[in-house]
């Protein structure tokens, strides 16, 4: 979105088609400062006025100010009164410049500053002026979005200059929101024609401003709306179940992530492996790490993430293998009981090397928000990606299995390792790259829940009992069974969770398991036959 | 081919081979006999890496001292092994069974030498069934087909006769036969069975409560030396 | 004597009983001794809070021993037992909450207070009974064993095994802790049960009180470990490690190995209940976080720990692990997490047979060991 | 089997409301009766409309090529494999169709599979402890004492199979063949109406294999005994009647003589100089 | 010299809680340091004893003993969720210690033995809620909380007092999720539903610790922002907010007694102590260090003015103690040990930081007993001679059951 804005202010600056609102010109610095200066001292009421007035004067650094002002980083120098403008507002010492000149006056303490104070009522009313400003925008995305975020938020005044707008526009979307616009605002003021127009729109705004004329006063236009809702009601069922849908399916893919790794080391290799939460923590932690190394290029930072959360999870599994594992061929219970106490040292080596509190990884620009599939239906993109994630890796996992002989052969270490090594196989290179590859799936799995949820020394916990479950659900040593298991579910959650609650659901997702196992004893897809009993 | 000496083997304190010394001529079928429990097993275990021995040497192909090689190695050597209890990967299919031995092919060939299908047609039918489902049979023909893939230069059969019907057991004999004479092969036999030692072994050696008792031509197994150690 | 609780005595003839027995009991009396006899500044002195420390350690004991009898010699690896423990914890609690009676800070005679702050109108029927001593002490056995029966009976006749078998154990124990976090289920949800006054009409803050519940854990630990002797050194016990090691073959024997599993399942869940039980008047309060997997998954560890198919195996590993977090906790607090991490890989990779391997290796020397030779994944 | 009837039939659960086992009934007939049974595993067929009957007391041979359907038809008898149609009878009394496994093997029909299978925990000892006939539900199992007369027997048993000295070691440290000796003493210890015995003697001498035959022969008359096995002389040496499975259906039936001359026998099975 | 005073900190290391309660653990050290620097109290020096009970709640109670019977402590600062304190509390009783409890909790509780220096619900939750009618005009309310005690007492308050103010039960939403939970999809999009009935709609949340991570950020891409559905969080403060990419959040609020952000020098002093002892530019506080700094200060008085650290003595002289804030006012210990604070409506900014836009005119006191639950209506605490009752009945008269 402020990549727009920025976009927009740049491109404002020279062409500006919406009347005198703002001008080249800039007014006198004195007359500046001195409403800023008010700005400060004002209470609420007053502050609304400043603001229409600031944006009034014309002045081509307004956009800046009013941005400041939201962001609350319009500051005064307590000592000399100067109006400044925060640069960064973290630590005990602030970067600032001056909002007048634009010069930057370097760090100053934050105890000698005072900021102007801003509220969610006054960030409404900025964000309303710069709507209307990017109501020019040339990007028809742009305006669509100035015009969205106007829904609402009209007066008779703006509803006057929209009305000019409409006139001009001429992108389809654009103005159909537009009409959208004006027509909340005419059907507050009790039109009943703005029915006809809002009437199918599934934009929430239009559908508030229809339920509240449905509640007014005004028999007649209460039926109109009542009329109208209700048909917007029928197409709103089905974009709910597409979106319940699409809710399962990106609950489901981050299950498949987090168990796909467990799928190899503990599906195929039979190590039952306590520590693979640690492991997807690991790959949630590069995330950060790499953020940290590469300030202010959160997107840069994630993708090279990949490989490197790969990497640092496939070595620590690799050193997990190496100075454990390997020591319990053939006992896998005990490995249980081993990886138990590597998972214990992994998280307090966390908290006590990084911190026991959760750290914050940024999601890129082109990760946040949502695709809009239509007024009522929005994807949103982190959850996209990651199911297109989880689909990639698992489809190079398959690859991996199927393909190469490593998938042959670690299959053959695990059914029958003397019997492996007797046909050549190199049973502990195997082991090596099995336990790797799987950690660093692992680590893949850490990459993507950092965009999902908290990055901290608990991650891993939160994950290993249901990435068991899913392995297990879907069929020891299957990997299909994985990617069916997660994906369904994730489905019946949250199929279940609008109507019985997220506990309750939960817990029916686990009856639901313990109920299923009775039937298909080895999961959803078992290995049948005389060969399993062995 | 492999010069088998002072050999001595322990499960835990329980002596179980002692100064065991047996002597497998290249290009020839030696055959080891004794009753059950003996240490017959244990013995191949030793050679395949699968037990270690406490002491005494295992010289393979003149000049290659196979204690101190890892498992993976000695097939690498050439090697084969058709352990006792068939050993097939039961989830894997047939076909994948066969593949494991591929890697330490010479020739690096990535596809199952055909006469491994022509020896055993039933292997190229159940291609792609489980080795686990197949019939006890078949998987005796599987582990020995198993073998032949990585083309061994020393073929070691722990009773590989077991379970398998007759006109097959005779068809392994020959196929052992024919190895031996057109590929030079030398093969370490362990075989309970009178008939099929007579009929396709060119030596034999005996062991009774882990100790070489007898060793020979095969032409010179008589009844005594039968009765006196393969007898209960 | 009659041959039919033959099985029940065989275990006292046994060697390595008498002496489990004989230092659990010099164990308890010589605390007995220290905590009544010696003066409270003094070395020597026992406190309470050992007392209590030490009784904590005993119920885990007894919960291990149970988890070793199923995993041990069932082969079946329940990652659940915390849920039969807390179980038999929360029938305690609902019987020590009933005994508050009008003490509460309400002041409500019938209802327990987090009812009365949550606006409950009136007692739920299922905590009718629990004012009466016998009705909740069958019940510290009942519910365990009614839970096992029920879950097993479904899961033995499907043969569900191995690892599905322990992530079911796992997925109820789970949904039983999200189940008892809700108020509405009427067991004080995440708070749980608390501010115990009194139990049998003694003061539970009087040390004699605490020392007869040390006690009285000393002998069902005692009970509890002789009753698991009793099925393991019985034809039953070979018969589930027959079940445990080839399922399918010992069916061939004309056993019906669901039924077996059942019985020693239920057996376990009812001491496992019964440890739970004893639990709660010492630490004070019974919680949804002892159906948390993490703590089944932990008292798994203190069995392998100890050493798998021991049962003092088991006794040794609880009351070690424990006892290492008591103080660890205490002298690093910072770095516990990795004494005991490394504990656990230690112990692992160097006694593969955990403690009691060792101690069976000095003992026998010799003689190789058989019983555990060969353990089969579960 | 619905629900409800899951729920409510309670012989499932406890022992002492188990129907008592009723003794095999054959005055009318033969002891196992197989008829047009069929068995599929993802298409392939192993067992294809087999018929087999039975005598009580009779010893019979079945030999067949590999893959032949020998071990598939034990496993449908001991009820380890439902076949996809077809009837199975124990005596004129018993469907083993509708029965599980411990239901089979306490109506008397005792099994040594193929692959030798002991505990391998458990000792030598221990191991025909508990294949010995007894009550095997859950209260007497746990009070079950081991009285004077059971430990003669087992003993004769290890005596009879030569592994007394092995009596208190644990059975998975035997070797191949004194495994099969084992399976072949539970077998024994179980004293079952009909003993199914596959591939008893691979892995064994020519003595052992002498011995084994003594043993099998001896039982007949008291006992039914269905032996599989490809070692010919062996069977040879025990054999009254003959049955050649093929395919998964009865290629011939007859004497040892009969059999072996039968060309198709001879093609499929025996090769030329057998 | 004389023995050191001994301070037992019981605050989770390990385990679940370590995220929040470690900081404290060092508050104290802190605290500690600073009043040993100054000469200890009463001459004598005070003794950290550091315990940790591991996220664990029976581990509580025998931690608390241990410090109290083992280490023989003076006094305890520690726990912070409510069913930790429940397990320590009969202990603390029944040893006759001292504790002094840093977070806002539900209520519903007054020991003798326990100083509780966080919020009550009426020094959080009730002004919040006032604050969003009132300023805001909020008319639909979703009360969103983790399920266990503390929410639900919390919301069972808040809808009481909702309904009391004439909210029409259609117009408030109530929803629970466990622990951890972290897939807000369908509640969130429920929440956007719910919001777009045409009448302005607020979020009050009591979602504990690692599950807001993932609601903010589903918030976020769902495309709620704080001028849409504001969210008011009593769980979220700035240690919270580190953790997470605060750039969408811009404008949710929070109900504290205390921010970092706060502009007032005995704060700026005491973040500059933080950040030094902390060795870290980015540190944040928060409001239970607030709460423990505050319980510290007022314990050295109460010793100070009692001349001992004999408990009764101590118990009797912090009534009326009163010390400065972090904000600029003071606190002072009621009779129901609870204690005077003003409440402060934030709003989250790109910072981590929250900036104040509303406050109490006044401290508020801390109220044990809910006047919006039926059954604790009638009760009042009162710790001082001659009453001594923790939950008196004004009703019937009577002092309840608790005390003997
Ligand atoms: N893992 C083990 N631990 C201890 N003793 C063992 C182990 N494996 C085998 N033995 C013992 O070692 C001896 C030799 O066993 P081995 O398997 O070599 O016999 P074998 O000659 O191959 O017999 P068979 O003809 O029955 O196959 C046997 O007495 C057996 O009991
Ligand atoms: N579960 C299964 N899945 C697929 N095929 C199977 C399965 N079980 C058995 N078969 C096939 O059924 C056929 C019959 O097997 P069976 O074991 O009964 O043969 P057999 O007569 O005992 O042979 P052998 O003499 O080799 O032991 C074989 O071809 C086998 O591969
Ligand atoms: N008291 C709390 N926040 O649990
Ligand atoms: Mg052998
Ligand atoms: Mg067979």
């Amino acid at each position: 979105m402020s990549i727009y804005r920025l976009l927009a202010r740049i491109v404002l600056a020279a062409c500006l088609a919406l009347g005198p609102m703002l001008a080249t010109a800039q007014v006198q610095d004195d007359t500046a400062r001195d409403l800023l200066k008010q700005l400060v001292e004002a209470n609420q009421a007053e502050k609304l006025g400043l603001l229409k007035e600031i944006s009034e004067t014309g002045d081509e650094r307004a956009r800046g100010w009013l941005e400041a002002f939201r962001g609350g980083k319009l500051a005064v120098v307590e000592d000399t009164g100067n109006v400044v403008i925060v640069l960064n507002n973290r630590g005990r010492d602030w970067e600032i410049a001056d909002a007048l000149s634009g010069d930057n006056l370097g760090e100053m303490s934050r105890r000698d500053l005072e900021t102007v104070r801003v509220n969610n009522a006054m960030r409404a009313q900025v964000d309303g002026i710069l709507s209307v400003i990017d109501l020019t925008v040339t990007d028809p995305q742009g305006r669509l979005d100035a015009a969205r975020n106007l829904l609402g938020d009209v007066d008779a005044t703006l509803a006057e200059q929209l009305e000019a707008r409409l006139a001009e526009e001429e992108n389809a979307d654009v103005r159909a929101m537009l009409a959208n616009a004006i027509a909340i605002h005419r059907l507050e003021q009790g039109d009943a024609e703005a029915i006809d127009v809002l009437s199918g729109s599934l934009n929430p705004t239009a559908r508030a401003a229809l339920n509240t004329a449905a509640n007014g006063d005004d028999p007649a236009l209460a039926a109109a709306a009542s009329k109208a809702l209700a048909s917007i009601e029928q197409k709103l069922k089905i974009n709910h179940a597409a979106e319940t849908l699409y809710f399962g399916l990106s609950l489901g893919s981050v299950l498949v992530l987090a168990a796909i790794g467990l799928a190899i080391t503990f599906g195929v290799m039979g190590v039952i492996n306590m520590a693979h939460g640690e492991l997807i923590m690991l790959g949630a932690y590069t995330t950060w790490g790499m953020q940290q190394m590469l300030p202010g290029q959160p997107g840069l930072a994630l993708v090279l993430s990949i490989p490197a959360g790969f990497l640092v999870a496939a070595l620590a599994g690799i050193a997990i293998e190496r100075s454990v594992i390997q020591f319990l061929k053939g006992r896998p219970l005990e490995t249980l009981l081993a990886t138990f106490g590597i998972s214990l040292i992994l998280q307090q080596l966390v908290r006590t090397v990084i911190s026991p509190l959760n750290r914050t990884v940024v999601t890129p620009e082109w990760m946040s928000g949502s695709i809009m599939i239509n007024e009522a239906l929005s994807l949103t993109l982190n959850r996209l990606y990651v199911i297109g994630f989880a689909l990639v890796v698992f489809a190079g996992l398959m690859l991996i299995m199927r393909r190469t002989r490593l998938g042959l052969e670690v299959r053959a270490v695990t059914q029958n390792r003397a019997m492996a090594r007797s046909m050549g196989i190199k049973a502990t290179r195997v082991d090596i790259l099995t336990f790797g590859l799987g950690s660093g799936v692992a680590g893949l799995a850490g990459v993507a829940l950092s965009q999902i949820t908290n990055v901290g020394p608990n991650l891993g916990q939160n994950y290993i009992i249901d990435s068991f479950m899913v392995v297990v659900f879907g069929g020891v040593g299957n990997l299909w069974g994985t990617l069916v298991a997660g994906l369904s579910l994730g489905t019946i959650n949250q199929i279940l969770e609008p109507w019985a609650g997220a506990v309750l659901a939960k817990i029916m997702v686990l009856v639901l398991i313990i109920l299923f196992i009775q039937k298909r004893p080895k999961g959803l897809f078992p290995q049948k036959g005389r060969a399993a009993e062995n | 081919m492999l010069k088998i000496e002072q050999l001595n083997h322990y499960y835990g304190e329980s002596h179980t081979l002692w100064d065991l010394d047996v002597d497998v001529p290249q290009g020839q079928c030696t055959c080891v006999m004794g009753r059950n429990g003996v240490g017959k097993t244990t013995l191949m275990k030793c050679i395949m890496g699968e037990e270690t021995a406490k002491s005494g040497r295992i010289e393979y192909a003149g000049d290659v001292e196979l204690t101190r090689k890892k498992i993976e190695d000695r097939s690498r050597l050439g090697v084969g092994y058709v352990p006792q209890g068939r050993q097939i990967f039961p989830l894997l299919t047939v076909e994948e069974n066969l593949r494991t031995g591929l890697a330490v092919r010479k020739d690096g060939s990535k596809k199952i030498p055909e006469r491994v299908y022509e020896l055993f047609p039933v292997l190229k039918e159940m291609k792609h069934r489980r080795g686990g489902d197949l019939s006890g049979g078949q998987q005796q023909q599987l582990a020995i087909g198993r073998a032949l893939v990585i083309e061994p230069r020393l073929l070691i059969l722990d009773e590989p006769g077991e379970g398998i019907q007759p006109n097959i057991v005779a068809q392994i004999g020959e196929v052992i036969r024919k190895l031996i004479e057109e590929d030079g092969l030398t093969v370490l036999l362990v075989e309970q069975k009178l008939p099929f030692a007579r009929k396709y072994a060119d030596r034999f050696a005996i062991i009774d409560r882990g100790r070489r008792v007898a060793e020979g031509e095969i032409a010179e197994l008589s009844d005594e030396l039968i009765k006196k150690h393969l007898t209960v | 004597m009659t041959s039919s609780n033959m099985w029940l005595l065989r275990p006292l003839q046994e060697r390595s009983t008498q002496i489990f027995l004989g230092l659990l009991t010099a164990a308890v009396v010589v605390v007995t001794i220290l905590h009544l006899a010696t003066p409270e500044g003094s070395a020597l002195h026992v406190s309470a809070y050992t007392v209590t420390l030490l009784g904590k350690y005993l119920c885990y004991a007894l919960l291990a021993v149970a988890v070793d009898l199923v995993w041990g010699y069932l082969g079946i690896l329940s990652l659940g037992h915390g849920a039969f423990f807390a179980l038999g914890g929360y029938a305690m609690g609902m019987y020590l909450m009933r005994q508050i009676g009008d003490r509460g800070v309400y002041g409500d005679p019938i209802l327990p207070d987090f009812m009365v702050f949550l606006n409950w109108q009136e007692l739920p029927w299922y905590w009718h009974g629990f004012d009466m001593a016998w009705f909740a002490f069958a019940m510290v056995l009942l519910v365990p064993g009614a839970l096992a029966f029920v879950f097993g009976f479904l899961a033995f006749r499907s043969r569900v095994t191995g690892v599905y078998l322990s992530i079911i154990t796992q997925a109820l124990t789970f949904a039983l802790m999200l189940a008892f976090f809700r108020n509405e289920m009427g067991f004080g949800g995440n708070n749980g049960l608390t501010d115990f006054k009194d139990i049998l009409g003694f003061d539970l803050r009087s040390d004699g009180t605490r020392l007869g519940l040390f006690i009285a854990t000393g002998i069902a630990l005692a009970v509890g470990y002789v009753v698991c002797r009793g099925i393991v050194t019985s034809k039953l016990g070979r018969v589930s490690v027959a079940c445990r090691d080839a399922e399918a073959r010992t069916r061939f024997l004309g056993y019906r190995v669901e039924r077996v599993q059942l019985f020693v399942f239920v057996v376990s869940a009812m001491l496992a209940g019964v440890a739970g039980a004893l639990y709660v008047p010492q630490v004070g309060i019974i919680n949804p976080s002892e159906f948390s997997p993490l703590f089944s998954i932990e008292i798994v560890v203190w069995v392998a720990l100890g050493g798998r198919a021991t049962l003092y195996g088991a006794v040794i590993g609880a009351v070690l692990v424990n006892y290492a977090k008591t103080v660890f906790t205490g002298v690093m607090p910072d770095a516990w997490l990795f004494a005991l991490g490394a504990l656990f890989v230690l112990v692992t990779v160097f006694l593969p047979k955990g403690i009691a391997g060792l101690l069976q290796k000095r003992r026998k020397a010799t003689d190789d060991d058989g019983a555990n030779a060969q353990e089969v994944a579960a | 089997m619905s629900v409800l009837d899951q729920l409510t039939n309670r012989d499932q659960v406890f022992d002492f409301l188990a129907p008592e086992a009723s003794p095999v009934d054959v005055r009318h007939g033969p002891i196992l009766y197989m008829e047009d049974v069929s068995v599929s595993f993802d298409g392939f067929k192993a067992i294809n409309n087999l018929n087999l009957t039975i005598d009580d007391g009779e010893l019979r041979c079945i030999i067949g090529p590999n893959g032949a359907g020998k071990t598939t038809m034990m496993d449908i008898i001991t009820g380890k494999t439902r076949p996809d149609t077809g009837s199975v009878w124990f005596g004129s009394r018993h469907n083993l169709l509708n029965m599980n496994e411990p239901d089979i093997a306490s109506l008397g029909i005792g099994r040594k599979f193929q692959k030798p299978t002991v505990f391998e925990a458990l000792t030598v000892f221990e191991n025909l402890e508990l294949a010995m006939a007894a009550d095997k539900r859950i209260l007497p199992t746990l009070t079950a004492i081991m009285k004077p007369e059971y430990r003669d027997q087992i003993d004769e048993v290890l005596e009879m199979i030569g592994l007394q000295s092995l009596r208190d070691r644990p059975a998975g440290i035997l070797s191949h063949g004194q495994k099969q000796w084992l399976e072949i003493g539970m077998l024994l210890m179980q004293k079952p109406r009909l003993l199914l015995v596959d591939e008893p003697v691979a892995g064994m001498t020519e003595q052992e294999m002498e011995r084994t035959a003594e043993l099998l022969t001896s039982l007949a008359g008291k006992q039914s005994v269905v032996v599989v096995e490809h070692d010919m002389g062996f069977v040879r040496s025990i054999a009254r009647e003959v049955t050649v499975l093929h395919q998964g259906s009865v290629l011939a039936e007859g004497s040892m003589d009969q059999v072996s001359n039968d060309p198709e026998v001879i093609k499929v099975y025996l090769g030329e100089e057998a | 010299a004389e023995d050191p005073i001994k301070v037992g900190i019981l605050h989770s290391l390990s385990g679940t809680m370590a995220i929040s309660e470690t900081a404290l653990k060092d508050t104290m050290l802190m605290l500690i340091e600073k009043q040993n620097e100054e000469g200890g109290v009463l001459g004598r020096q005070l003794e950290p004893v550091v315990v940790d009970p591991a996220s664990n709640w029976p581990l509580f109670a025998e931690k608390a003993r241990e410090l109290l019977e083992k280490e023989e402590v003076d006094v305890i600062f520690g726990n912070w969720t409510s069913v930790s304190r429940k397990s320590v509390l009969p202990v603390v009783e029944e040893l006759n210690g001292l504790l002094f409890y840093p977070v806002q909790y539900e209520g519903e509780e007054s020991s003798e033995n326990v100083f509780y220096t966080g919020a009550a619900p009426n020094q959080q939750a009730i002004p919040a809620v006032d604050y969003l009618m009132n300023n805001i005009g909020v008319e639909r309310w979703v009360l969103a909380g983790t399920d266990y005690v503390y929410p639900r007492t919390t919301n069972k308050i808040l809808e009481t007092y909702l309904k009391d103010k004439g909210v029409a039960a259609s117009d408030i939403m109530i929803n629970y999720t466990p622990f951890g939970h972290s897939d807000w999809q369908s509640i969130v999009s429920d929440i956007k539903a719910f919001g777009s009935a045409g009448k302005k709609t607020a979020v009050v949340s009591t979602i504990n610790g690692d599950a807001n991570v993932p609601f903010y950020r589903e918030l976020g891409n769902q495309g709620i922002s704080a001028t849409d559905i504001p969210v008011v969080a009593f769980s979220v403060g700035e240690q919270e907010l580190s953790g997470i990419d605060t750039g969408p959040l811009v404008g949710h609020l929070a109900a504290w007694n205390y921010f970092m952000s706060v502009d007032n020098d005995a704060n700026y002093d005491f973040i500059d102590a933080w950040i030094d002892y902390k060795g870290d530019d980015t540190v944040v506080t928060n409001d239970p260090m607030e709460a423990h700094y505050i319980g510290f200060n007022m314990y050295i008085e109460a010793v100070k003015k009692a001349g001992t650290t004999d408990v009764d003595e101590v118990k009797d002289a912090i009534i009326g103690v009163s010390v400065p804030n972090l904000t600029g006012g003071y606190a002072t210990m009621m009779p129901n040990h609870h204690i005077t604070k003003p409440v402060l409506i934030g709003e989250i900014q790109d910072n981590g930081q929250f900036s104040v836009v509303w406050e109490t005119p006044s401290t508020v006191a801390g109220d044990a007993w809910s006047d919006f639950l039926p059954g604790s209506r009638d009760m009042i605490s009162d710790w001082r001679a001659p009453l001594r009752c923790g939950n008196f009945n004004v009703a019937t008269g009577e002092c309840g059951g608790a005390s003997e």
